[in-house]
């Protein structure tokens, strides 16, 4: 029996983005059972997933790392869920090991393009360049107003969108900015609501928060078009949405109708194994556990040849559950977009 | 200034500040007769809102039906509690009751996490939805709900602890237990029926604010802070208190929140609370510390 | 300091009326105290004896009138500058610093007359060595002076009633007082402790230090005041050395009754 | 707590001798970095801890807004250093000065009232702080944080790794430590317990009892922005949620926990917090839970902290012995109703 | 009536109350003489249970009492009016006589007459039934709680310096109610530090010295004692 390849997750499984953290490490441990069911990697080592909690925060993010890396001995690391955690926990991995960041979509993340560091999600530039495209050509509301989470991220969608949709003619009526850690939502939905605006425009991350934002604006009153913010739509979120979900569209690279050959063992695998069903983040889990795996595998089967791994990553692409997967130089990837909606409570791609 | 959205925010700073309310009332009863701050009261919120889930989800009753289930079951883990852990320490010091208090809502915070799981949930109820018109202003009969039976729980407790004989009782328990078990108090079931009464009260605001969000194991965080804050304001073991105070946050917040600024919606609250104590140090309804 | 090195005015109170509500605890009262004197003040529950204990303390603004301490004006002083300025009290209801040992409450007291600050205890100057050993000296000798030297380790909180009382005295010495206010310091006190009192209160005022005693035992304050001052409902009824004051008709109606004084 | 009346046998010098070179020696022993990390993150705490006692111990005052300062003097002298490029060693001294203005003035208004209402206060004006941080965002890059915070260093040692900066942060502690020492055997230290148990005596005492307070609480909150600025040096990173509820929580958990009151009581409490925080991660999902149920059972078997256990033993082997065995003074043996 | 024997009370680890013993018979007035921490209020305490003894048996009406709680003694008819008042600072005066009642037994007079007959011994209570007890004065405070006391309509009372603070006129009062009680039939525990008062009123007497009974006899007797002279009465 040869030692098993030692990845750290490191995610939020405590705090308000548990559930993310969730669904994002059930996506890797169902990708690591279809692997190491076909026999591991490197002809023949297991991948053991370690998990590590982040509490959401930058400084526990630290010491996860810290702790991986200088106690447990780790081969790989998988991490960076939020933005804020990625930018700071890159900062003790950078050069010191392989790791592959997630979700984060911070332009800094790989601005600088550390030579080990690899991120998966699209930049929020990339998914508005084309979500922008859709709103326009497609959903085309006269105006629009922004509902966006006040951190980095919301920041930066508002900046992006009030540039990219005013360019088509859409008129931007305003904005509202929530806490992370705000409950409910009346207040600035009222003021929103009072904009008349065409549409609204949803930039939330949280599952939570973002269902009680679809159900409230309905509970205001409004009567017009819903957008939600790319990335963001996942099965649970409509769950608990109800019906204010219905008709509204998204972006996402992952949908459950793709045509990537992994996707369907990793599916089946992720339904026995729990009860959610398969969302974007447990997509992004499951592309990273197949991203290291195909580097260990193309360096020859050793976890630590980091810079093999890395040469290899940047110059051929990687097969995974959303389709190829093409590194940049400085370790961002490429990935397919979709335009989804929301029909009878499914989430559909909507294909021209 | 649009009419409208001003008429829209002040009921929903109504709404928010009557479910504070709710949440403010177990706990200055808690306060005013036993002297315990319970960080763990947000965690019986929470209690209350899960238990309704499940009682609906999967015993199939109706709302109403689940929300009492979880209003007694939760009642019923209060007396636990109490037993278990407030009861023993009574006799020592603030801080060390607080901590335990605190321990206490850690463990079922986390306990719940791993109970129900992370994810979070949605409390059916047949009123969620349901949108009415009073003039200007729109709100869901849930709100509505929260409003009303608020009202009502808060008039009965009122009526309770200022009329009855066990009221008294209470009273004098909060100002003295060791006069109060020499006068043929029984300050044990003193102590039982209080925690039955709050952690009850926790549970039915959890059944009633949940269907207006959604429900999630870390919701008692927020609850107890607010509770918190109403019931300082309010002076402390004031059910009138809680009242006034529990409003004012809602509309101040609301307002501030409409008008000024939304990201500072909170900080506004807590600087008309400071600036309540600095005018008035025991709370708006309060001459010094006891329960009335 | 011999008491004759002082004499003179150390208070005077004049017209002091203290409401509470549509009560007048205390109505007009106009007094003056001698330095080195020992005056007692009684009258029955509720005359308002405290409430003018309280008011000269600063814990209580009075309503009206006013108190002149030591030749300055104190009128409405707060109680920490009453007690800077060497007026020092015990309290009708026991009042001490419960968890802290008997040798600590008594040390926590001599704020006052001490000096060396936490700077100095950092620095260990040898200003802050002597006097901190000074201090020790002195609060266990105050402890014995008040018959608790045995109990120097014990919390306060830990002692009987007539423990607190004396340890409340203690700690009223400790902040070596001009004044000294004594709230009915015999309470609790069995008749042979009463007699162990009074021996304490003429040593106190053989240091030199003036005392307004309030007491209900009557031996007590027979043997040691050199006047009485009578408040009844607020009012001064009367004043004057206690042989004449006892048996003034008027005081034994509202306040003595038949209670023989030398029981 | 007697904090103050520890026997002078010759016992006692000796065992601190032993205690300081146990600890000094201690990252010797770690055998690996992320050991020296906990305890640095250790010494941290009973840094955060002790400055925190001396409202809660010392004062017998609740603030729940300790935090806020740790995050003020962070985020003080991270500015000075990404922004102005200032040495991180002058920062340390302007993170204490700054987080003692905002305590002065945050002190001189919250100090008017007292007990819960006081907690309510700092708890208030903590969350003001906290929003500001969280939205200034041109100053302080709101929820993102700031990240590249420059190590410490002083010449050419820098504080760029666990071990250095644990000897730096242990110094701090043991001087900290000494500080509170000379403060309960001084006439300050008798002045602030004196207002704990009892602000009307203490007042006819002729101490000024809001003085006494606020020179405590400006005290405290200095120590606070000193250890924060170090931690915001040393993780390199810091979020407005340095100055939430939970690192609010976890002071006030390390503090009563160790035992209120004394010194050893909040190092001793920060130990078992690290330690067993990290311990229980083999615990898996359960690790929360175990450590609220041990939480929870210690406070109600210990009420008097982790300290008093010490108390307890050294009473048991004292014979007849005037103090009662618990630190509060309290009948064990009442009744009551069943 | 009430029987001690052997009983242990410990504070922590100290012990305050060493193998106490007395019995109190039916419509005696007993009282209980010491000085200062010899342990009488401790001794009281645990009679009424809010002390657990360590050990030793307390029986009142030959039924086992010292496992129960407060108000279970009180409902039995053993009332303790304690010494340090113990009134509850926020409530009128009248309320603290109704609470008084609250558990007491049925007895041959109704609540309002009782309370005429309370109003009557103490007509500043009267006077100041709307006022709260915490703003009241010291003396007033100690007439509330032997108010409260016996409105409980006690078969047994156990006194905890009831004079204390008390003008001598009042005490004179006092002192007639407490032998009017006792000519009632009620059975009267007295601890008392006007030791000469106590001695006249009571018809027997124990010594208490550092937790340890060391006397025992009839009041006049004791009374006469020179030892007692000396160590309390300061004669
Ligand atoms: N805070 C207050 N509010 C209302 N009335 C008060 C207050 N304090 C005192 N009183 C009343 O003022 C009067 C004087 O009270 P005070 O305590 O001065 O009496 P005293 O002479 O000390 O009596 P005692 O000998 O019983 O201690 C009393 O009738 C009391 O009820
Ligand atoms: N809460 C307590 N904790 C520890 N020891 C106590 C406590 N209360 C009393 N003691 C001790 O028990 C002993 C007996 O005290 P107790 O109060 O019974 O005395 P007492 O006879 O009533 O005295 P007094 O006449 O002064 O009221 C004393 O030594 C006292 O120090
Ligand atoms: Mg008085
Ligand atoms: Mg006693």
């Amino acid at each position: 029996q040869q030692p098993p390849v030692r990845i750290a997750l490191i995610g939020p499984m405590s705090g308000t983005g548990a559930f993310e953290g969730q669904l994002g490490l059930e996506g890797a441990q169902a990708m690591a059972a279809v692997i190491n069911a076909k026999g591991g990697v490197a002809g023949g080592r297991k991948i053991e997933l370690l998990t590590y909690d982040d509490k959401g925060s930058p400084e526990d993010g630290v010491s996860a790392a810290k702790r991986a890396m200088e106690q447990d001995n780790v081969d790989m690391i998988i991490g960076g869920w939020f933005s804020a955690v990625a930018l700071s926990m890159k900062e003790v991995t950078r050069d010191k090991i392989i790791t592959v960041m997630t979700s984060s979509q911070h332009p800094k993340v790989t601005e600088e393009g550390h030579k080990y560091l690899f991120r998966l999600n699209a930049t929020s530039a990339m998914m508005s360049e084309f979500y922008s495209k859709a709103i326009c050509d497609r959903i085309k509301p006269k105006s629009i107003a922004f509902m966006n989470v006040n951190d980095d991220w919301g920041r930066l969608e508002l900046d992006n969108y009030t540039k990219l949709l005013t360019g088509c003619g859409i008129e931007v009526k305003g904005h509202e900015f929530y806490n992370r850690t705000d409950t409910d939502f009346t207040t600035a939905l009222t003021k929103l609501k009072s904009l008349n605006a065409d549409a609204i425009y949803v930039a939330a991350i949280n599952t939570s928060q973002g269902a009680t934002i679809y159900r409230q604006i309905k509970q205001t009153g409004y009567r017009g078009k819903v957008i939600a913010s790319a990335g963001n739509m996942n099965p649970k979120l409509v769950e608990l949405s109800g019906n204010s979900l219905e008709q509204v569209y998204s972006a996402s690279p992952f949908t459950e109708d793709g045509a990537a050959p992994s996707l369907k063992p990793w599916l089946d695998q992720y339904r026995k194994d729990y009860k959610n069903d398969p969302s974007f983040i447990a997509a992004l889990g499951a592309q990273a556990v197949q991203t290291l795996a195909f580097g260990v595998d193309a360096a020859g089967g050793d976890p630590r040849a980091y810079d093999k791994i890395a040469a290899a990553l940047k110059s051929q692409a990687v097969p995974t559950v959303m389709g190829e997967l093409r590194f940049s130089d400085k370790g961002q990837a490429s990935q397919a977009i979709h335009l989804v909606q929301v029909q009878k409570k499914q989430i559909v791609s909507v294909r021209d | 200034m649009d009419f409208t959205v001003f008429a829209q925010q002040i009921a929903n700073g109504l709404v928010n500040g009557m479910a504070y309310v709710l949440i403010a009332t177990g706990l200055t009863l808690v306060f005013g007769v036993l002297r315990i701050v319970n960080f763990a009261h947000g965690e019986f919120y929470m209690l209350g809102a899960y238990i309704t889930y499940f009682v609906g989800t999967l015993f199939g009753l109706d709302y109403i039906a689940a929300a009492a289930i979880s209003a007694v079951v939760v009642a019923g883990l209060g007396v636990a509690a109490n037993k278990l852990i407030f009861w023993p320490l009574r006799r020592d010091h603030e801080f060390t009751i607080l901590l335990s208090s605190l321990g206490l809502a850690l463990l079922i915070a986390n306990g719940g996490e791993l109970l129900f799981g992370a994810d979070p949930k949605y409390v059916e109820s047949p009123f969620a939805d349901e949108v009415l018109e009073i003039g200007t202003v729109t709100l869901t009969q849930q709100r509505v709900l929260v409003f009303a039976a608020a009202v009502v729980a808060l008039i009965a407790v009122y009526l309770f602890i200022r009329y009855s004989r066990f009221g008294k009782m209470m009273r004098a328990t909060a100002q003295n237990p060791d006069g109060a078990a020499l006068t043929g108090i029984n300050i044990g079931l003193v102590h039982t029926y209080t925690f039955a009464l709050a952690c009850g009260l926790a549970a039915l605001s959890g059944a009633l604010v949940g269907p207006t969000v959604m429900i999630f194991p870390t919701i008692g965080n927020w609850a107890v802070l607010k509770g918190f804050i109403v019931v300082i304001m309010g002076g402390l073991g004031s059910v009138t208190g809680a009242l006034f105070a529990g409003l004012l946050l809602g509309v101040i917040e609301s307002l501030g929140g409409g008008y000024i600024s939304l990201g500072f919606m909170e900080a506004i609250g807590y600087a008309m609370i400071i600036a309540v104590l600095l005018w008035r140090p025991n709370g708006l309804f309060s001459t010094a510390r006891g329960l009335r | 300091m011999s008491p004759a090195a002082n004499s003179g005015e150390i208070l005077a109170v004049s017209n002091l009326t203290r409401i509470f509500g549509g009560l007048t605890a205390v109505r007009d009262v106009t007094m003056t105290v001698q330095a080195g004197e020992v005056v007692g003040l009684i009258g029955p529950n509720g005359a308002g004896k405290t409430t003018l204990f309280n008011m000269l303390g600063g814990s209580l603004p009075p309503s009206s009138g006013s108190i002149r301490f030591a030749g300055t004006d104190c009128t409405g002083a707060p109680s920490h500058v009453m007690g800077q300025r060497g007026v020092s009290r015990t309290f009708q209801i026991t009042s001490l610093f419960p968890s802290l040992t008997a040798l600590d409450n008594v040390r926590s007291a001599a704020f006052r007359t001490t000096r060396a600050g936490w700077g100095a205890a950092i620095l260990r100057s040898p200003a802050y060595r002597r006097e901190e050993a000074e201090l020790r000296r002195k609060a266990l000798e105050i402890l014995a002076f008040c018959d608790l030297d045995h109990r120097a380790d014990t919390l306060a909180d830990a002692m009987s009633y007539g423990e607190q009382r004396r340890l409340e005295i203690a700690i009223a010495l400790a902040a070596e007082p001009r004044l000294l206010l004594l709230d009915e310091p015999a309470a609790g006190m069995n008749p042979e402790e009463g007699q162990r009192l009074v021996e304490m209160i003429r040593r106190i005022r053989a240091r030199g230090v003036t005392v307004l005693l309030v007491e209900h035992h009557m031996r007590v304050v027979a043997s040691v005041c050199d006047r009485l001052v009578v408040l009844d409902h607020g009012v001064k009824i009367a004043e004057g050395p206690p042989a004449k004051v006892l048996n003034d008709p008027e005081v034994i109606r509202v306040y003595l009754g038949r209670e023989p004084v030398d029981a | 707590m007697n904090t103050n009346s520890h026997g002078h046998s010759l016992g006692q010098p000796l065992a601190i001798a032993g205690g300081i070179a146990a600890l000094a020696v201690l990252p010797f022993l770690a055998g690996n970095a992320y050991l020296e990390h906990l305890l640095v993150l250790w010494m941290l705490y009973a840094l955060l801890a002790l400055s925190l006692n001396i409202v809660i111990g010392y004062l017998g005052e609740l603030t729940f807004g300790h935090a806020a300062f740790v995050g003020v003097g962070a985020y003080t002298s991270a500015i000075l250093s990404t922004q102005l490029g200032l040495p991180p060693l002058l920062g340390l001294p302007l993170a204490g000065l700054v987080a003692a203005g905002f305590g002065l003035v945050i002190g001189y208004a919250a100090l008017r009232v007292v007990g819960p209402q006081f907690a309510i206060l700092t708890l208030g004006f903590g969350a003001i702080l906290f929003t500001i941080t969280n939205h200034w965002v041109d100053l302080t890059r709101g929820p993102m944080g700031i990240t590249d915070i420059p190590p410490m260093a002083i010449g050419p040692l820098a504080f760029d790794s666990a071990r250095p900066t644990y000897y730096l942060v242990l110094a701090l502690v043991l001087a900290t430590a000494y500080l509170c020492h000379a403060l309960v055997g001084s006439r300050t230290g008798r002045a602030f317990l004196a207002v704990r148990e009892n602000a009307p005596l203490a007042a006819s005492l002729g101490i000024n009892v809001f003085h006494t307070k606020l020179m405590g609480f400006v005290a405290a909150t200095a120590i606070a922005g000193i250890g924060g600025a170090i931690y915001a040096h040393y993780i390199r990173v810091i979020t407005p949620d340095i100055m939430g509820v939970h690192n609010v929580a976890a002071l006030i958990i390390v503090v009563i926990i160790g035992g209120r009151g004394t010194i050893l009581g909040p190092i001793l409490g920060a130990l078992v917090y690290i330690g067993l925080l990290e311990s229980l991660r083999v615990a898996g999902p359960l690790r929360m839970v175990i450590f609220a149920a041990l939480l929870t059972g210690t406070v109600v078997f210990l009420p008097g902290g982790l300290i008093s256990l010490w108390q307890r033993w050294r009473n048991a082997h004292k014979s007849e012995n005037n103090l009662p065995a618990t630190p509060t003074g309290l009948p064990s043996t009442e009744g009551g109703a069943k | 009536m009430l029987k001690v024997e052997g009983l242990k009370v410990r504070y922590g680890h100290r012990e305050a109350v060493h193998n106490v013993s007395l019995t109190v018979e039916d419509g005696e007035l007993v009282t209980l003489v010491g000085s200062n921490g010899a342990g009488k209020t401790t001794t009281l305490k645990a009679i009424s249970a809010l002390l657990r003894p360590s050990g030793g048996t307390i029986t009142f009406d030959g039924e086992r009492i010292d496992r129960l709680a407060p108000h279970q003694v009180i409902e039995r008819g053993l009332v303790h009016v304690p010494e340090g008042r113990q009134l509850f600072p926020e409530m009128t005066v009248l309320e603290h006589l109704e609470l008084g009642a609250l558990r007491g037994r049925p007895g041959s007079m109704g609540f309002a007459e009782r309370l005429r007959w309370v109003y009557e011994l103490f007509p500043i209570l009267a006077e100041r039934r709307t006022q709260k007890a915490g703003t009241m004065s010291g003396g007033q405070q100690q007439l509330v709680a032997f108010g409260r006391g016996l409105m409980a309509n006690p078969k047994c009372l156990m006194l905890d310096e009831p004079t204390l603070g008390l003008a001598p006129i009042i005490v004179d009062t006092l002192a007639d109610t407490i032998r009017n009680l006792h000519g009632t039939g009620i059975t009267i525990l007295l601890v008392e530090q006007r030791v000469d008062l106590a001695l006249r009123l009571a018809d027997r007497a124990y010594v208490l010295e550092t937790g340890r009974v060391v006397m025992e006899d009839s009041a006049q007797t004791l009374l006469a004692d020179p030892r007692i002279k000396t160590a309390y009465l300061g004669l």
